[in-house]
C-alpha cells in the first residue's frame, strides 16, 4: 500500500506502523463519573467497520508524524491522510 | 542423440551449438532454445509423468502454462524441482532428469496407480484410510506422501545469491507481445517514465510464434524493430526475462527478473532480482493461452496445443512430428496446418469440431468438419487417432486447438472477477481492475493482431492523457489480416475412456461429473474436492475446461457456475528470490556497542538482544564453563568493582516547557517534583493497566529530561510517547528525540566504583558521596575535558553509577574505566553476571515485565499516584487486576540448597499434584547466587508477600522433577539496600 | 595516575572506496544537532537561524543552506530539523556550535555520534541504490535540496541529495556494518 | 453412505455412479429452534456437535457463500494444543482429544496427522517462557517436550545450526500437533450433520436480526425471513459486520492473515516447525506442498488479499532457519480475514440480548479450536451454561479485567 502523506508524497505502507482505529485520540477523562466505563469502551471496543475507516498510522521510518488515515477496508482505496496532531487539536485534545 | 527434428529458419542461432545431458544422455540444441524444444529437436516424446496415476506424459506447451514437461534442473545443490522445461532457456552444459517416478523414466512402477484409478476417482481419500486410526501416521500418510510431490529439493543449503529492489515509473507495461510493444512505442515516444517487462528472454510475445506480417515486416522483425528502438529511449527500461507476478495495492507489483538462470555459471551475480515496482498506471499486455479440449487419452505425449507447435516450427525451427494432426474448434487452430505445410512437414488431417465450410485450404490434408477425436493410442508417445467419424489415422503429433483464454490473472489479484465474453468463447477482465490497470490486446480478449496493435497503442494514449502528457503523434502499426473465429466446443461427449482435465493434477471429465454429484458443485467445492486447478501451472490451461464441464452438468451457463479467481504468483516464485538477501547472518542488521571491539579482545561471548549483540561473559585463562566466569565477575563486582556496557538501553531526550508534566502523565509515578540533578525510578504502563516498561529519567535541566528505556522496549516505548504528545495532548510543548546512539554508556558498580570513577573523572567534578548522592546526576567530564554524563544509578545493587560519554570516545571510555579500576582489580561484567546481581537484588526485568503483569504484581502498586491522571490508571482499577490474594513477586529459595531451581516450574502447594488446577503461579527467572552459594529464583505467586517462610513445591513436569522452595524476600542481598548510599 | 588516552574514532574508522563508477567516502568530520522548535516560537527560532547563520528554515524533506555554505539544514519532521556542519573533535562539543547561537528560541539535541554518514556519488549510485531505496530517487522527483527518512535492509536510513549523482546517507551508528554491507552489496551486484 | 474401502471397491467397479451428495439442498423452514449463523468449520461443528450429543436436530445452518468457505478452508492447517494461559489450555486441549477421533467420529477422513509441532527458540527468556509453558500443558493433560539444541538438531537436521542470525537454542515440541486437511473438516462435519437432519442452506445471506424487547426471535435472510428461539453467529472474520447488525460493538478488529502454498516436492520435512526469531511456521502436507504463513497484515480489512511487504518477511523467515528451501517456489498465496481480538483470546458467549449468542475472535487460532469450539458452543445452546473448558471466554472479560493475553500484549489486536 502507499500513503500519500500530506508533507511527503506517497510512502509505502512498510515505512509506517499501525495502530487502530482514529477514536483512539479521543481519550476519555479520567475524573468523569463514569470513567471507568468510557476508558473500557475507548480502549476496548471497536465499530470495525467494512467500508470506510479512520485509522493511525505512525511514520516511524519517516518523520514520525502519527497520521489519521481514512481507507476503505474492502477496497483498500485511501481518500484522505491527515496530521493526527492536527486531528487532535480540532478536537480539542487536552493540554 | 541427434537433432532429428530440427528443421530450417527460426530464431534460434545456429552457429551457437550446446551440449546438454537430459536423463544422463548428452543431446545437442542451439542458442535460443529452451529445453523443450531442444528435447523436441532430439526427438524426445516422453519427459516426465503425472502427479496421480504417473502418466507418460510430453511436452503440450510452448510456455509458462506447461503442465507436463517439469524437470529437476541442474544438479547437487543447484538443483531446481518442478522446471518447466518449456521456459528453461537452452545453456551449454545443462543438466536435466524427468521426474516423480520411481525406476527409469520409461517404466516407473508407481504406473501401478493408473491402473487403479478406478478406485482412485475425485476424493477417494476422504472416504477411506481411517482404519485402523493408528496406521494413518505410520503407513497410509508416508506411502501417500512418498507417492505425492513432484521434485526433490536438494537438502543443501540453496547456495545462489538473490537481490532485490525498487522500481519507479508512470507506466509500467506487463507483456511485450505486439499490443505491449505499441503501447511502449506511444508512451516512449511521448516522453513517459516507461516500464516494460516481459517473462520471455526475447522481447515480441506471439510475434516470434507465428507467420503474420506488420509494417510489411515479419513480425519477429517488426519485433525486433520496436525492441531496438525502445533500448534506445532513456525513459524506458527495458526488462527480459522478467515475470511481473503480482499486482498489490495501489499501483504496486511484484516482478522477478531472471539474471543467471540461462546461465551454466552465474559467476558471483545474483541469480535474480525480485522488484517491486511503483507504477501510477499500468498496461496489462499478457496475452492469452490456448486451451485443450478434453478427448479420451487427451493425455499422451505428442499431444500438444495447437499454437505451441507453430511456436516450435517458425521460432525455434524444431517440428513436434513428422505427421501431424490438428484438432481445433476455431480459425486460429488452422494456421498450425498452414505453417507446418509451409515448412514441408506432413499434415495428416485437420478436425474441425464445427459443422461449416472449412476455413481454409490446406493441401495434401484431410480436411474434416463437424468431427471430434474420441480417443488416441501410444502410451509413450501417440501414434493413433480414433475419429467420432469411425475413422483412424496415424499421426506422431496432435496439435489441438480449444481456444484461447485472455491472461486475465493479474486482473484478478485484488479480487476482480474476470467476466464471461461468450461470442468469443473466453473470460475476459472484469470491471474491477486494481487500481491504475487497464488491460489491451489478447488479454483484454482483442484476439486479431491488428486489433491487438491497436489495443496497445490506444491503451497508452489514453494512459497518457491521464497522466497529462499527450502521444508524440506515433501511428497504428498494420498488420496482415487474420480470424479468430471460434464456437465453444469443450469435450468429447462419445469418448469412453478418461478425457483429461486437468493434466498434472490428473483432474477428468468423470471426477468432475462425480464431484458435482456428491455436490460439490459450487466452483470452490469443485477445485478443492478434485484438486482442478491446483498445479504449479495453477489451471492456466485447465479452469475455464472444467468449469464449462461443470455448467454442462449442472445445466446452467458459464456465466451462472462463476469462476475461481488467480491470485499471485502469476507463475510461481523461489523462496530464496522473496527472501533476498535477508538470509544466514544478514537476516537482520547488526547493532553492536561501542565496546564491541574491546569486547571481542577479551573473549566475550556474545548474546543476541534484539538485534543488538551484547557481551554474555568475558571468560578469562583456566575458565571452561560459563558459570566460571559469570561467578567470577559477580564476585569482583560485589567485592570490589565491574563495569558493563549499557549502551543498549534506549535513551529519549525529552525537552519543552511541558516536559515534566508530560512525564506525569506517561509515567504512573510523579516528575513534576524531581529537582534538576537527580535521577528517578520511573514505572510506565499501558492504557490497560498493565506494566508496559521501567527505567530511570534524570532531570537535566528545567526544560530537560533524559529517560531510559529498557534495552527490548526502546522504540515501542518511543512511539508511544510520540502517539501521547500528538495525537492525546497534541498542545503540550514536549520535543522528542532518541539519543540511544549518540551516548556510550557504561555502569560501574561495586563498593570501589568511586574510586574507580575518581581517577578518571576531572578534578573539578566532586563526585563524593556527599556531593554526589545516590540518584544524583550531573554533566562532567573525563580524562582531561572529555564531556560525559554521571548518574548514580543501580541495577547491581552496589554502590554504582552509570557513565556516559559521546559514542565515538565508547571504545576509549571502557579501556580507560578498565585502567582506572586497575588498582581495585576491576573486570568486565556481561548480561549473565548482570542478570544474575539483578535476581539477587530482587529487580523486576523481561521475565516479569511480560506484559500481564500488573504494578502491584511487582510490588510497585505504591508507585501508581492516585493523585493524578495517567496512561492506565482508570483501567488498572479493575477487578480482576486486582484480585484478593494476586500474585506477587516474591523470592524463592531451595529447601535443599544443593538443588538447581528452574524458570518456568509451576508452584503448588508443598506436596499437592502438578495440575492446572492446583496451579499457584511460577518461577519467573533463577540464578546460582555465588554470595549465597546457591541456586535462587524470582516468581509470582498468589499471596507471595503475606507468605513467608512458606514452603511450597516447585513443578517442572518437563523435566519430571519438583522441588521444595521456601518463599523469601526477593531482596536476597542487601535488603535494605545500605551498599547502594555509602 | 596514568594519562588516559581518548580517541575520537570514526565509526566506520573512514571507510573509502571508489571503484566503477560508484564512490563510497565515509563523512567522519560531521557535527549533526537536532534543533526542534517550541510550541508557537516557529517566527522566533526563524528569526534566530536567519541572524545567526544566515539561513532559512527548510520545510519537511526540505534542504537548506547557509549563506556560508558550510551548514546543511534537513527537514526532518515537523518542527524539527537536523543541521549539519564540518565539525571535529578538536572543536569540542557540537551541540554548543548551534545552542550558544539558538538559545531559547530551540531545543537542541547532539546527534553528531548517532550517525554514521556515507557520501555515495558517481553515475552508478542510483543504479546501485535503486537495489535497497524504496525512494524513487529521479532527479524529477527527488531533485538537489532533498532529504527523505527511510528504511533500507531493515535499516533507517536518512537519504539527501547533494548533487545530481551525489547523495549522503545517515543510518544508526550502531548498525554502521550493516548499512556499509548493504551499500557495498548493492555495488558488488551491479558491477560483478 | 458409509465411507469405507470397501464402498470405494464397489464403486469403482461400477463407475463411480453410484456416489451420492455429500449433503441435502434443503429449502429454509420458517423456523427452527437453534438457527447457527455461518456454515464455516465451527458453525458446522456446532450444528453436528447439537445433533449427535444433544440430540437437538431442528437446526438450520445458514451460509452467505459456499459451506466451508471462510477461514476453514484458507488456513495452514495447524493443530496444536501447546497455549500458556489456563483460560486457553484446557479448551485447546479438549480440541486435540476430539481430533484425535474425529474422523471415526464423522466417518470422514480428514488426515489428521499428529507428526508434532515443534517451535523453535533462540534465547534464554525464550526459553523459560517455553518451559512455563510445556509445564502448565502437561498439567493440564497435554504432552509437551522442552528440547535442547541437540534435540532439536536431531529431529530437523536441515535448520541453519551453523551460520542463523539469531542462532537455534533449543525448542518446545507437542508430538501429538500437527495437521488437519482442511476442506475436509468442514465437509466431514457438513455431512455429519446433514445425515442427523440439520438443514444446511447455502447462498442465503443474513441481513438482520429480529429483536424485539431485548429477545433475538429470528433472523432475516436473502431468502426470506427465518423464526428461531435461539440464534448462534458463527461467522469468524465478519463477526464486526454481522454483530453490527445486531447494535453491537465487539473488542474485534478484523484483519488479514496471508497463507503461502509452494509447488509439490518430495517428502522434506517431519512436522510443523516454527521460527522462534521472525514470523515463520510451516509444515508439508500430504500432496506435498510446503505450507506456511506468518504474522498478519497489521491493518483493519475485509479483503482476502495482503500486501508485499509480509510476504516478504514471512519468506526471509524461512530462508532464515530452513536455506534449503531456496529453491523451493512459492505456488499461491491467498488471504483469510481473522477476527482479532484485544487479547488474543476468543469469545463462546451468550449476549446481552436474550436468545442471541457470539462465537468469535478466534484470531489466528480457530482452526485448530474447531470441535472443541463446536462443542462448547453447542454445549452453551444447549445447557444455557458455558462448558467447563471455555468459562474465560466471556465477552465482558474486559469490562471486568480478566484478560486471557497469551503474548502479553495489551489491548491491540493486530500484536497478537
Amino acid at each position: 500500500m502507499i500513503i500519500n502523506h500530506p508533507l511527503l508524497g506517497p510512502r509505502d505502507a512498510a515505512e509506517f506502523v499501525y495502530l487502530g482505529d482514529a477514536s483512539l485520540i479521543n481519550r476519555p477523562d479520567a475524573s468523569s463519573d463514569d470513567a471507568a466505563q468510557a476508558f473500557y469502551e475507548y480502549l476496548y471496543l471497536r465499530d470495525n467497520p467494512a467500508g470506510e475507516h479512520k485509522e493511525l498510522w505512525y511514520h516511524e521510518q519517516g518523520d514520525r508524524s502519527w497520521l489519521v488515515v481514512t481507507r476503505n477496508t474492502l477496497t483498500h482505496e485511501i481518500s484522505k491522510v491527515e496530521i493526527a496532531r492536527d486531528v487532535a487539536r480540532a478536537a480539542g485534545g487536552s493540554a | 542423440m541427434s537433432q532429428t527434428n530440427r528443421i530450417d529458419g527460426g530464431l534460434v542461432n545456429r552457429n551457437q551449438s550446446y551440449s546438454f545431458k537430459f536423463n544422463n544422455e548428452t543431446m545437442h540444441g542451439y542458442g535460443g532454445d529452451t529445453l523443450a524444444s531442444a528435447l523436441i529437436a532430439n526427438g524426445v516424446k516422453l519427459v516426465g509423468r503425472s502427479f496421480k496415476y504417473h502418466r507418460p506424459r510430453g511436452i503440450m506447451s510452448a510456455g509458462a502454462e506447461e503442465a507436463n514437461a517439469m524437470v529437476q534442473l541442474r544438479t547437487g545443490a543447484y538443483t531446481e524441482p518442478n522446471t518447466r522445461a518449456t521456459v528453461a532457456e537452452l545453456f551449454d552444459g545443462l543438466e536435466a532428469k524427468s521426474q516423480n517416478h520411481r525406476g527409469p523414466l520409461g517404466f516407473d512402477v508407481m504406473a501401478a496407480n493408473d491402473f487403479l484409478s478406478p478406485f482412485l476417482s475425485a476424493g477417494f481419500y476422504y472416504k477411506t484410510f481411517m482404519w485402523p486410526k493408528a496406521l494413518w501416521e505410520k503407513f497410509y500418510e508416508p506411502v501417500i506422501r512418498a507417492s505425492a510431490g513432484l521434485g526433490s529439493l536438494s537438502g543443501e543449503n540453496d547456495p545462489d545469491q538473490y537481490d532485490k529492489g525498487f522500481l519507479h515509473c508512470d507506466l509500467l507495461i506487463i507483456g511485450a507481445g505486439p499490443s505491449g510493444l505499441a503501447a511502449a512505442l506511444t508512451a516512449g515516444r511521448a516522453g513517459a517514465r516507461v516500464i516494460l517487462a516481459d517473462e520471455d528472454f526475447i522481447m515480441g510475445g506471439r510475434l516470434n510464434s507465428e507467420t503474420h506480417t506488420v509494417d510489411n515486416m515479419p513480425g519477429s522483425t517488426w519485433a525486433e524493430t520496436a525492441t531496438a528502438e525502445l533500448y534506445q529511449m532513456e525513459n524506458v527500461r527495458m526488462m527480459t526475462r522478467t515475470t511481473v507476478y503480482g499486482a498489490y495495492d495501489h499501483g504496486i507489483f511484484g516482478a522477478l527478473e531472471r539474471c543467471t538462470d540461462h546461465l551454466f555459471d552465474g559467476s558471483g551475480k545474483p541469480r535474480q532480482i525480485l522488484w517491486r515496482i511503483y507504477s501510477k498506471q499500468s498496461l496489462l499486455c499478457a496475452g492469452s493461452t490456448e486451451r485443450s479440449i478434453a478427448f479420451g487419452n487427451n493425455d499422451r505425449p505428442g499431444i500438444m496445443m495447437a499454437g505451441a507447435v507453430r511456436s516450435y516450427v517458425n521460432r525455434y525451427g524444431v517440428t513436434p512430428g513428422k505427421r501431424v494432426s490438428v484438432f481445433t474448434n476455431n480459425d486460429d487452430g488452422w494456421r498450425t496446418a498452414i505453417d507446418l505445410k509451409a515448412k514441408g512437414i506432413d499434415v495428416t488431417a485437420v478436425i474441425d469440431t464445427r459443422s461449416i465450410p472449412a476455413p481454409y485450404n490446406v493441401p495434401n490434408a484431410a480436411t474434416i468438419m463437424g468431427c471430434r477425436v474420441i480417443d488416441t493410442v501410444g502410451r509413450k508417445g501417440i501414434h493413433t487417432i480414433m475419429l467420432s467419424s469411425g475413422q483412424t489415422m496415424k499421426t506422431d503429433c496432435l496439435a489441438v486447438s480449444g481456444g484461447w483464454s485472455p491472461n486475465v490473472h493479474l486482473t484478478c489479484h485484488q479480487r476482480g472477477r474476470p467476466t464471461w465474453n461468450e461470442k468469443q468463447a473466453c473470460f475476459v477482465p472484469g470491471g474491477d481492475l486494481p487500481v491504475g490497470m487497464s488491460v489491451a490486446g489478447a488479454a483484454n480478449g482483442d484476439m486479431t493482431l491488428q486489433s491487438a496493435l491497436t489495443a496497445g497503442h490506444n491503451g497508452a494514449s489514453s494512459i497518457l492523457s491521464s497522466l497529462g502528457m499527450s502521444d508524440a503523434g506515433s501511428k497504428i502499426a498494420s498488420a496482415s489480416e487474420e480470424s479468430a473465429k471460434v464456437s465453444a466446443f469443450w469435450h468429447v461427449t462419445e469418448s469412453k475412456s478418461r478425457a483429461w482435465v486437468d493434466l498434472q493434477n490428473d483432474v477428468t471429465t468423470k471426477d468432475i461429473g462425480q464431484s458435482f454429484r456428491e455436490g460439490f458443485k459450487s466452483v470452490e467445492h469443485l477445485k478443492r474436492y478434485t484438486t482442478l486447478g491446483m498445479a504449479t501451472d495453477q489451471g492456466k490451461t485447465a479452469n475455464v475446461l472444467g468449469l464449462a464441464i461443470m455448467a454442462e452438468c449442472s445445466g446452467k451457463t458459464i456465466e451462472q457456475t462463476g469462476t475461481t479467481i488467480f491470485r499471485p504468483p502469476y507463475t510461481p516464485i523461489p523462496m530464496g528470490a522473496l527472501a533476498g538477501r535477508a538470509r544466514g547472518k544478514d537476516f537482520r542488521p547488526f547493532r553492536l556497542t561501542p565496546s564491541h571491539k574491546f569486547a571481542e579482545e577479551k573473549n566475550a561471548a556474545f548474546v543476541e538482544t534484539g538485534m543488538w549483540l551484547r557481551g554474555q561473559w568475558y571468560p578469562i585463562a583456566g575458565e571452561t564453563h560459563w558459570r566460571e566466569s559469570c561467578d567470577r565477575e559477580v564476585r569482583a563486582t560485589r567485592e570490589s568493582v565491574g563495569v558493563c556496557d549499557v549502551t543498549t538501553l534506549g535513551k529519549i531526550d525529552i525537552q519543552g516547557r511541558d516536559a515534566a508534566a508530560f512525564l506525569d502523565r506517561v509515567y504512573a509515578n510523579t516528575f513534576g517534583t524531581l529537582a534538576v540533578g537527580k535521577v528517578r525510578y520511573g514505572l510506565m504502563l499501558r492504557e490497560d493497566g498493565i506494566v508496559m516498561d521501567d527505567g530511570t529519567t534524570a532531570r537535566m535541566g528545567e526544560h530537560h529530561f533524559v529517560m531510559t528505556t529498557t534495552t527490548a522496549n526502546a522504540v515501542s516505548v518511543f512511539r508511544h510517547m510520540e502517539f501521547c504528545r500528538q495525537c492525546l495532548w497534541p498542545n503540550m510543548d514536549v520535543h522528542l528525540i532518541s539519543a540511544t546512539e549518540q551516548w556510550a554508556q557504561y555502569a560501574v558498580a561495586g563498593p570501589n566504583s568511586r574510586k574507580t570513577l575518581q581517577n578518571l573523572v576531572d578534578k573539578e567534578f566532586d563526585i563524593s558521596n556527599e556531593a554526589f548522592p545516590f540518584m544524583a546526576c550531573g554533566e562532567v567530564t573525563v580524562a582531561g575535558g572529555i564531556p560525559a554524563r554521571l548518574f548514580r544509578i543501580s541495577f547491581s545493587g552496589e554502590l554504582a553509577y552509570e557513565i556516559a560519554v559521546p559514542t565515538r570516545y565508547g571504545d576509549s571510555m571502557i579501556r580507560a574505566i578498565m585502567q582506572a579500576g586497575e588498582e581495585y582489580n576491576i573486570v568486565p561484567y556481561g548480561t549473565e553476571a548482570l542478570g544474575v546481581m539483578r535476581i539477587e537484588k530482587g529487580h523486576a526485568a523481561g521475565n516479569e515485565l511480560c506484559g500481564t503483569t500488573t504494578a502491584a504484581n511487582l510490588g510497585l502498586g505504591m508507585m501508581v499516584s492516585k493523585k493524578k491522571d495517567c496512561i492506565g490508571n482508570v483501567l488498572s482499577q479493575r477487578e480482576g487486576l486486582n484480585p484478593e490474594k494476586p500474585l506477587q513477586l516474591v523470592g524463592f529459595k531451595p529447601v535443599d540448597t544443593s538443588i538447581s531451581l528452574s524458570a518456568g516450574a509451576h508452584f503448588v502447594t508443598k506436596g499437592a499434584e502438578a495440575t492446572m488446577a492446583n496451579d499457584q503461579g511460577w518461577m519467573t527467572s533463577v540464578a546460582y547466587s555465588p554470595i549465597l552459594n546457591h541456586s535462587i529464583g524470582l516468581g509470582l505467586i498468589e499471596d507471595g508477600k503475606n507468605r513467608m517462610g512458606e514452603i511450597v513445591t516447585a513443578a517442572n513436569p518437563l523435566k519430571q522433577s519438583s522441588v521444595d522452595v521456601e518463599i523469601v524476600s526477593a531482596h536476597f542481598v542487601d535488603p535494605d539496600g545500605d551498599r547502594l548510599r555509602v | 595516575m596514568s594519562n588516559f588516552t581518548f580517541v575520537s574514532q570514526p565509526v566506520l574508522g573512514g571507510f573509502k572506496q571508489e571503484c566503477k563508477g560508484v564512490s563510497i567516502i565515509e563523512q567522519t568530520k560531521l557535527g549533526i544537532v537536532s534543533v526542534a522548535c517550541p510550541n508557537d516560537g516557529d517566527a522566533a527560532l526563524a528569526a534566530s537561524i536567519q541572524k545567526a547563520f544566515g539561513c532559512s528554515l527548510p520545510k519537511v524533506s526540505g534542504v537548506e543552506v547557509s549563506d556560508s555554505g558550510t551548514m546543511r539544514w534537513l527537514g526532518l519532521q515537523p518542527q524539527q530539523w537536523f543541521v549539519l556542519f564540518e565539525h571535529s573533535a578538536e572543536q569540542g562539543a557540537p551541540l554548543a556550535t548551534i545552542k550558544d547561537e539558538l538559545g531559547d528560541t530551540a531545543y537542541c539535541t547532539d546527534q553528531s555520534d548517532s550517525w554514521v554518514s556515507l557520501a555515495v556519488s558517481g553515475p552508478l549510485a542510483i543504479t546501485a541504490l535503486e537495489r535497497i531505496c524504496p525512494i524513487d530517487l529521479h532527479l524529477s522527483v527527488f531533485p538537489v535540496g532533498t532529504v527523505a527518512r527511510t528504511t533500507m535492509e531493515h535499516l533507517g536510513v536518512i537519504i539527501t541529495r547533494t548533487g545530481d549523482e551525489e547523495f549522503l546517507m545517515m543510518s544508526a551508528t550502531s548498525s554502521a556494518d550493516s548499512f556499509l554491507h548493504a551499500i557495498t552489496l548493492s555495488v558488488k551486484n551491479i558491477t560483478a | 453412505m458409509r465411507y469405507s474401502a470397501l464402498k470405494i471397491l464397489k464403486e469403482g467397479l461400477t463407475g463411480n455412479k453410484g456416489w451420492t451428495p455429500a449433503w441435502r439442498e434443503p429449502e429454509p423452514k420458517k423456523s427452527y429452534d437453534i438457527i447457527i449463523v455461518g456454515a464455516g468449520g465451527h458453525g458446522l461443528a456446532t450444528a453436528y456437535y447439537l445433533a449427535k450429543e444433544h440430540g437437538l436436530t431442528n437446526i438450520a445452518v445458514l451460509e452467505k457463500g459456499w459451506l466451508g468457505g471462510g477461514n476453514v478452508g484458507r488456513n495452514t492447517t495447524i493443530v496444536r494444543s501447546n497455549y500458556l494461559l489456563p483460560g486457553n489450555q484446557p479448551f485447546y486441549e479438549l480440541s486435540m482429544k476430539l481430533w484425535e477421533n474425529l474422523e471415526q467420529d464423522f466417518n470422514y477422513n480428514a488426515m489428521v496427522s499428529q507428526r508434532g509441532i515443534l517451535n523453535l527458540c533462540h534465547s534464554d527468556p525464550q526459553r523459560d517462557a517455553f518451559a512455563r509453558r510445556g509445564n502448565g500443558m502437561i498439567m493440564s493433560g497435554a504432552d509437551a517436550e522442552l528440547l535442547d539444541q541437540d534435540g532439536v538438531r536431531e529431529m530437523c537436521p536441515f535448520l541453519d545450526f551453523d551460520n542463523a542470525r539469531f542462532p537455534i537454542t533449543g525448542g518446545l515440541l507437542q508430538k501429538r500437533g500437527g495437521t488437519v486437511r482442511h476442506d475436509a473438516v468442514a465437509w466431514g462435519f457438513a455431512r455429519g450433520a446433514d445425515e442427523r437432519g440439520v438443514d444446511i442452506i447455502q447462498n442465503c445471506e443474513v441481513t438482520g436480526f429480529d429483536i424485539n424487547n431485548g429477545v433475538c426471535t429470528g433472523v432475516k435472510t436473502s431468502r426470506g425471513d427465518i423464526k428461531a428461539n435461539k440464534v448462534a453467529v458463527c461467522v469468524a472474520g465478519s463477526s464486526g459486520r454481522v454483530m453490527a447488525q445486531a447494535g453491537m460493538r465487539l473488542p474485534i478488529e478484523s484483519h488479514v492473515l496471508q497463507a503461502f502454498v509452494t509447488e509439490g516436492l518430495k517428502p522434506t520435512i517431519p512436522g510443523v516447525i516454527t521460527f522462534g526469531a521472525g514470523h515463520f511456521y510451516v509444515s508439508q502436507s500430504d500432496k506435498g506442498g510446503l505450507v506456511f504463513g506468518g504474522d498478519i497484515d497489521g491493518y483493519n480489512t475485509y479483503a482476502q488479499r495482503g500486501n508485499l511487504p509480509v510476504v516478504e518477511d514471512v519468506c526471509e523467515g524461512g530462508m532464515a532457519i530452513m536455506p534449503m528451501i531456496g529453491r523451493a517456489r512459492l505456488l499461491r498465496t491467498w488471504g483469510g480475514i481473522m477476527d482479532m481480538s484485544m487479547d488474543g483470546s476468543p469469545f463462546i458467549d451468550k449476549t446481552h440480548v436474550n436468545g442471541l449468542y457470539f462465537n468469535g475472535g478466534w484470531c489466528y487460532g480457530g482452526f485448530k479450536a474447531t470441535p472443541a469450539s463446536g462443542w462448547c458452543y453447542a454445549h452453551l445452546l444447549a445447557t444455557g451454561n458455558p462448558h467447563e473448558t471455555a468459562t474465560q471466554m466471556r465477552l465482558d472479560r474486559f469490562e471486568r479485567g480478566y484478560m486471557t493475553d497469551e503474548k502479553g500484549q495489551g489491548a491491540q489486536p493486530n500484536l497478537h
